[in-house]
């Protein structure tokens, strides 16, 4: 009576990151669910550990896709190429160092905390499927995987109040903002009729609209709901205060992971479906992006937190990102993958050395925490050095190699204009570091402040790999920059 | 005296701001329900107020006094025969029993004894009127919980008690059948073998229960584990009667009093719980019905021959002294203190009523449960309001 | 559009149609109201028998005529409005209450001769329909959909009252209704599996083919369907809406003269509904053997009240005998039995019908499912006790907590 | 027919919008979203979409709202929340100006693009209202496979989310920022110590 029903191709081998992290996420939630007393170290283990299976599977599948090319399939909702790949890299990195921060964090707050790797594998499974999304649909869902685990994580710290606050500000937000996206992908359903990113760019391709109206609505609806996630001016005034108040290792994820998902996202919605468009939403681009490492540079200059300071200093850097998203050529994504792999690595190692110093509580975050840390924990006190430095573009670090390649990507696209602008703000931007730097060497320890105690494992190991990583990449580019080339993204048909 | 004046002023302040302290934290938190003094669940105008988070009770109050009578005061301008019309009225349910322990007081005070016959009718009827007061507690205990059934099956049965004590007494409710030194009048003809036949009817009606209530799944998850009193706690609140029983104190003073009454003359047993819930509550007191029972038949069985009557004067005074005396009535321990100044009337009366004793728990015991518990556990505390105020 | 179904509306409308339709409208309406007033006699005199009482017996032969009086006479009391209530809610929620109650009716089919591949159609002026009002192709959606909007009559009436009682009966109301939807709709999921359609029509018929859902999908959909209906009507043991021992009267407290009565007839109309739809999803509808030719088509009529009945019967009965849950044992009962069993016998259901189109053997894969249920209950189980000895601990440790303060208090 | 349907059923969905924004009711404001969602049900009925209308009413309306009930009735919010409090000063007429421009914006592109709304024409129409329900349930499981095993995981965050969120831990809390907290004194003896 009823016929059979052809189910789509899938490739399983494509999947493997995704079902990693949601497996692991589920398998930990049952294992959780079940056993009274869990070991501590389990949980952050097992995080880490999948992290680490989804890292060095993407080396086979880094060199399947170069020796057949990249596919679609599950009826072509789902690309993979090598860009996702990256990506998915990067969000693998992230994870790892999430999860080593956290481990010694939640104890030390007197935290329950099996829910927060559970989210953080379920998030990070939402950010690949952003990142080999090649349906609007597909895209939004990951989207909301990723940002609704979020929001709870950056509740997760129930014993502060400012906890909750972040979280709430954080959904709010971000709903408004979903809202928006799927108001504009309903929109370019509306003007090329699929929500399919394969068949809307060859429907652009193939067509002239004779009326466009539709289309450069959604198009700029998609641009505020996307921006908002990825914090560009204007749509970045929840960033300070997300970042001040969720607990830190949730903001290692969220500057790291988040950041990197919604910037593939980005690229893969404009750069690739609306590509034919991009004489139409290149000028917004530069705008924001000049607006964002302007205002993101200035106002982080006169912060006092550091937390505040850096989640500042993050939408430099995701202005920076989008001075190379702009250009809109091989050249600028490659240069957004390796900003977004390098400014991976410093967020998560600054994030990492903020835990050490917001001490029990997750409170001090003020500059005076950092007075003297130079004397107190010189180790730390040089990773952070190293990170700072990295985050200021210093040469010989991997900052500058990566901000020079967004740079050279918007010359190329002769907006010199938004590298001058750029590059002013870097200038800006710089000081605000200097200051900790300064803050660190140069002042006294302020009285009454706990002079020393140990530097937990986790967090130490995050921030010296990052540091090392960073002062690699600054010394030898030629590998990362490589693995970026070739890191082309493309839409196949399913 | 300004100082001390001032300070009682700044304390008295100080507890109001306390006191709108602790309101504006419970209102914030949840709301404020008033559980009576018209409410289906009291069953009388006992009013509970019950501060609440959601369904989550975080304090409950009980305030009575709705429906205080002043019989101790009452009691003060009448003789003594004319006080046990009043008390008859405390536990309306167990009228006769409310007799008992104040006629037992005035005749320890007159120093006389009710003959042998006298003394195993008032024990037949005292548990009479106990099977008459807890058979409706058992069909109660089921409307509290929604099954509206039980309680036609105890209205039914109960009445063949009531019969009863209305053949013996000629009173269905208000028997006023005790006198000091004996009884007002002999058993009519027949009325022994009826009793046994009643008695039948009471055993098949504790059967039905059991089939009916005590072994239903919902009744047992509603009343196992639910308002747990433990034994000190119990203690502590001074509860009495099945529900201290209930706890596993094994105190009963028909058992252990043995005052007047001719309960050492029967082979019985006191029933007790290990729970404190209020399954347990319920349980102990279908066991007690059970009991009363068969104390009744075994009563029954040797009534010695004899007056009712002790010699008394014709008008009685009772000579000066004081007096206490309890007995085990079937909301738990009833007592009074009767002070004499050699009058017609006694100087003073005290009643020490079984339920407000009992009620007193209910802070202790609420703080935490649900609504529904709240009903349910007030149920199984079983009390009457004209025991609380008396 | 959404009636296409009925053969009376294929071969487009005319005059004719238009009146047939009316007349069956007006024809159920009618008839569902004197039910009412029948169910509500019969609910009284049937507990008070079960009660040793005699129940209504004065207005009428029987008391029969008992309820139309306690209808003229709420008619006639006075209308109260307390002071705190919403106005317009408070007016608009009888009717939310009422019109789903009426509506939903629409979709069951109360005649029509099924048997031996009968196809339920009467002919009716020379037409040829169904003995329904209505038949949508997602009929049992559509049911659904009616339910869940009768909820909003409960919970509004709750609300808009002012007062706290009707508003923690409305509260528990709308976690109840809520979460035995979910629970009702899982069990009517697997008559759709082994029916394969939403109407209820093509549902019977399907039934009259081969055998009676209650059989095709193995009892306990059935039983899940039973007790979550006896939920989602806020009949006891699930009263806890109106629970007169705790909430006086529930959602309905405030409530006085029509408005009042508004919300009493919806009540015994969802009970018949929801037996009038029990029926039809389980228990073949109107099916049944006609016994005489003669007037045959009284027989599916005969039989489709006969089996109402019976339900209505069952009701009156559990509200005679069972004691009511509290609102925490409900939440468990709907969530961590009724819904998880629902969930897997429904897979279990999809699996063997998958198995028998791949021609697997039945046999090994019954095994294999029930042992892949017993896994996941066992898992959820496992899950359940491990959160409830947390819960306890939790408790003692907070309990060792308030003791050590109290003990400091009393040593300062 | 047709026409009146839909201009009726519009006129309710916009009417229920509208009252949604300008009740001052919270309780009011969600009804007036259970007007609305019945309209679009019966939007998607002239589309021969019965699946869908039945789904919308189920889920919005019978669950969704509901829980928003449940929200405003056990908080309370219906009583005390005053609107004329204005945090960020300034907000209401930029608000205005932003909600505005937005919808002028979507205006405009409405009445410009008066002559075709979609440049291409969506996939396949799906089929009339006996065949509605089986197609969809195809395109779920086909085409729309991944979004649907996708929204799975979703959920499962969210529910994990709002378990997480809903715990109460024991132990000390962490103290409330410090934003001018007037200082209570009330200490007796000090008290009486003034007034003798």
């Amino acid at each position: 009576m009823i016929a059979a029903l052809t189910t789509p191709y899938v490739a399983w081998w494509a999947l493997v990151p995704l079902i990693t992290f949601a497996v692991a996420g589920f398998l930990l939630l049952t294992v959780a669910s079940l056993v009274r007393r869990l070991p501590a170290v389990l949980a952050p283990a097992w995080t880490a550990v999948a992290g680490l299976g989804v890292l060095l599977y993407l080396v086979p599948m880094w060199s399947r896709v170069g020796r057949d090319g990249a596919d679609s399939f599950l009826a072509g909702t789902v690309g993979v190429d090598r860009s996702s790949i990256f990506v998915t890299g990067i969000l693998a990195v992230a994870v790892i160092a999430a999860a080593l921060i956290s481990r010694d964090y939640l104890p030390r707050e007197d935290l329950p905390g099996v829910e927060l790797y559970v989210l953080l594998l379920m998030s990070a499974a939402g950010g690949v499927v952003m990142a080999s999304a090649n349906d609007l649909i597909v895209l939004f869902l990951g989207l909301e995987i990723l940002s609704i685990a979020v929001y709870v994580l950056a509740a997760l710290h129930l014993r502060r109040i400012e906890s909750q606050e972040a979280a709430l500000k954080y959904f709010l937000l971000g709903a408004f903002s979903s809202a928006f996206l799927l108001y504009g992908i309903a929109l370019v359903y509306g003007a090329t009729g699929s929500t399919n990113m394969v068949r809307i760019s060859a429907f652009l391709a193939q067509n002239v609209l004779v009326d466009d109206a539709m289309l450069l609505a959604g198009l700029g609806l998609l641009l505020v709901g996307l921006g908002f996630k990825v914090a560009v001016v204007p749509f970045h005034a929840w960033t300070p205060d997300v970042y001040q108040g969720a607990p830190t290792p949730v903001v290692a994820w969220m500057a790291a992971g988040v950041k990197a998902a919604g910037f593939a996202a980005l690229m893969r919605v404009f750069v690739l479906t609306l590509g034919t468009y991009v004489s139409d939403w290149r000028p917004a681009f530069q705008v924001i992006a000049a607006a964002t490492v302007l205002a993101g540079a200035v106002v982080a200059v006169v912060q006092t937190d550091v937390k505040r300071m850096l989640a500042y200093s993050s939408i430099v850097h995701a202005g920076f990102i989008l001075v190379g998203l702009q250009a809109a050529t091989d050249r600028g994504n490659s240069s957004v993958l390796a900003y977004l792999a390098v400014y991976a690595f410093l967020t998560v190692g600054s994030f990492a050395v903020v835990t050490v110093v917001s001490g029990t509580g997750d409170a001090s975050h003020g500059l005076d925490a950092y007075r003297g840390m130079g004397r107190r924990h010189p180790a730390l006190a040089g990773v952070f050095t190293v990170l700072l430095l990295g985050q200021a573009g210093i040469p010989f670090t991997g900052g500058f190699v990566v901000k020079l390649g967004v740079l050279a990507a918007a010359v190329d696209g002769g907006a010199y204009w938004l590298a001058g602008v750029a590059m002013l703000a870097a200038a800006v931007a710089a000081f605000v570091y200097l200051r900790l730097l300064v803050a660190m060497y140069l002042e006294e320890v302020p009285s009454g402040t706990e002079t020393s105690g140990a530097v937990p494992l986790g967090a130490l190991v995050v921030a010296v790999a990052s540091a090392v990583i960073v002062l690699v990449v600054g010394l030898v580019p030629g590998p990362l920059l490589d693995l970026a080339r070739d890191a082309v993204p493309v839409l196949v048909a399913g | 005296m300004n100082d001390v004046a001032n300070r009682n002023q700044l304390a008295y302040i100080a507890a109001q701001a306390s006191d709108a302290r602790v309101n504006v934290e419970f209102e914030s938190e949840g709301m404020t329900l008033n559980l009576g003094p018209q409410h289906p669940a009291t069953h009388g105008t006992l009013r509970v107020i019950v501060k609440l988070d959601g369904e989550r009770v975080l304090r409950a109050d009980p305030m009575m006094g709705y429906m205080h009578r002043g019989y101790e005061k009452l009691a003060e301008v009448r003789t003594y025969p004319q006080v046990t019309t009043l008390v008859n009225r405390i536990d309306w349910l167990g009228s006769f029993a409310n007799e008992v322990p104040f006629i037992l007081a005035a005749e320890q005070l007159m120093e006389v004894e009710a003959p042998p016959r006298a003394q195993w009718i008032r024990t037949i009827l005292f548990e009479l009127s106990r099977i008459a007061n807890v058979i409706l507690f058992l069909g109660d205990m089921g409307v509290q919980l929604g099954a509206v059934t039980p309680v036609f099956f105890a209205f039914r049965d109960r009445e063949f008690v009531l019969n009863q004590i209305e053949a013996v007494t000629g009173g269905r409710f208000h028997p006023n059948f005790d006198r000091i030194g004996g009884l007002k009048d002999d058993l009519p003809k027949g009325w022994i073998e009826e009793t046994t036949g009643v008695l039948d009817r009471i055993r098949t009606f504790c059967d039905e229960m059991e089939d009916l209530v005590t072994g239903n799944e919902i009744f047992q998850a509603r009343t196992r584990g639910i308002g747990v009193i433990p034994a000190e706690v119990g203690l502590a609140y001074g509860l009495s009667g099945a529900n201290i029983r209930a706890s596993g104190v094994d105190w009963d003073l028909r058992r252990d009093g043995g005052v007047g009454l001719v309960h050492d003359q029967v082979d019985w047993k006191v029933w007790t719980h290990p729970d404190g819930d209020s399954f347990a509550r319920y349980w102990v007191r279908l066991q007690e019905v059970r009991e009363a029972c068969g104390i009744i038949e075994q009563l029954l069985g040797g009534i010695p021959s004899g007056p009712v009557m002790a010699k008394v004067p014709r008008i009685i005074k009772v000579p000066a002294g004081e007096a206490y005396v309890e007995t085990e009535n079937p909301l738990g321990v009833m007592g009074y203190y009767v002070v004499s100044k050699g009058d017609l009337v006694p100087f003073r009366v005290k009643i020490r009523s079984a339920s407000f004793n009992n009620i007193s728990i209910t802070p202790w015991v609420l703080e935490g449960t649900y609504v529904p518990d709240v009903v349910s556990i007030l149920a199984s505390l079983y009390f009457i309001l004209g025991d609380i105020d008396r | 559009m959404i009636l296409a179904a009925d053969p009376l509306l294929v071969d487009g409308i005319d005059l004719t149609v238009v009146l047939i339709v009316l007349l069956k409208a007006g024809v159920a309406f009618a008839l569902l109201l004197v039910a009412v007033m029948l169910v509500i006699w019969f609910e009284r005199k049937l507990i008070s028998d079960m009660q040793n009482r005699i129940g209504p017996a004065l207005a009428g032969p029987w008391g029969i005529l008992q309820t139309l009086a306690d209808g003229i006479k709420l008619f006639f009391k006075e209308d109260l409005l307390p002071t705190r209530a919403d106005r317009v809610v408070f007016r608009l929620a009888p009717y939310l209450s009422i019109i789903p109650a009426f509506v939903a009716f629409a979709i069951v089919p109360v005649g029509g001769d099924f048997s031996d591949g009968g196809d339920g159609t009467v002919s009716m002026f020379g037409r040829s329909t169904f003995l329904q009002v209505a038949d949508p192709p997602v009929g049992v959606l559509f049911f659904l959909a009616l339910s869940a909007v009768a909820v909003y009559g409960v919970m509004l009436a709750g609300w808009s009252s002012g007062s706290k009682y009707p508003l923690l009966g409305s509260v528990r109301a709308s976690a109840q209704m809520i979460s035995y939807e979910a629970a009702l709709g899982l069990a009517i999921a697997t008559v759709f599996l082994s029916s394969g359609s939403l109407s209820t029509h093509d549902i019977v018929v399907g039934q009259s083919a081969t055998t009676w859902n209650v059989l095709a999908t193995g009892i306990v959909p059935f039983g899940i369907f039973l007790i979550a209906g006896t939920a989602e009507l806020n009949r006891p043991p699930f009263d806890l809406v109106e629970a007169e021992q705790e909430l006086v009267g529930g959602f309905h407290t405030e409530y006085s003269s029509i408005r009042f009565a508004l919300f009493f007839l919806s009540e015994f109309m969802n009970m018949i509904t929801m037996s009038a739809i029990a029926v039809t999803l389980f228990l073949g509808g109107p099916a049944g053997p006609i016994v005489t030719q003669r007037v045959a088509w009284v027989w599916p009529l005969f039989w489709f009240f006969l089996k109402v009945m019976a339900f209505l019967f069952t009701f009156v009965w559990l509200r005679a005998t069972l004691p009511r849950f509290r609102y925490d044992q409900l939440m468990d009962l709907g969530w961590k039995v009724l819904i998880p069993a629902a969930l897997g016998w429904f897979l279990l259901i999809a699996t063997l019908d998958v198995a028998a189109d791949l021609g697997w053997p039945t046999i090994p894969v019954v095994i294999v499912g029930v042992l892949v249920l017993w896994g996941g209950a066992s898992l959820l189980s496992g899950a359940v006790r491990k959160a409830q000895a947390e819960r306890l601990e939790e408790a003692d440790r907070g309990a060792d907590e308030t003791a050590g303060s109290a003990s400091g208090l009393g040593e300062a | 027919m047709e026409v009146a349907v839909f201009i009726v059923s519009a006129v309710v969905v916009l009417s229920g919008a509208l009252g949604v924004l300008l009740a001052r009711n919270p309780v009011h404001a969600a009804l007036f979203l259970v007007q609305t969602l019945f309209g679009v049900a019966v939007l998607f009925v002239l589309l021969d979409a019965t699946f869908l209308a039945a789904v919308q009413v189920m889920v919005y309306a019978g669950a969704i709202v509901i829980l928003f009930l449940f929200v405003i009735m056990l908080l309370g919010v219906d009583r005390a929340d005053d609107l004329g409090i204005e945090p960020i000063a300034g907000q209401r007429p930029l608000a205005a100006v932003v909600g505005m421009s937005l919808a002028g914006l979507l205006a405009t592109v409405l009445l410009v693009a008066v002559d075709g709304l979609t440049g291409a024409p969506a996939g396949t129409p799906i089929g009339d209202a006996g065949d509605n329900t089986r197609r969809l349930g195809e395109a779920l499981f086909t085409d729309m496979v991944f979004a649907v095993e996708l929204t799975a995981i979703l959920l499962t965050v969210a529910v994990v989310g709002a378990v997480a969120l809903a715990r109460r831990l024991s132990g000390p809390m962490q103290p409330l920022p410090v934003v001018a907290i007037a200082e209570v004194d009330d200490d007796p003896d000090e008290a009486t110590g003034d007034d003798s």
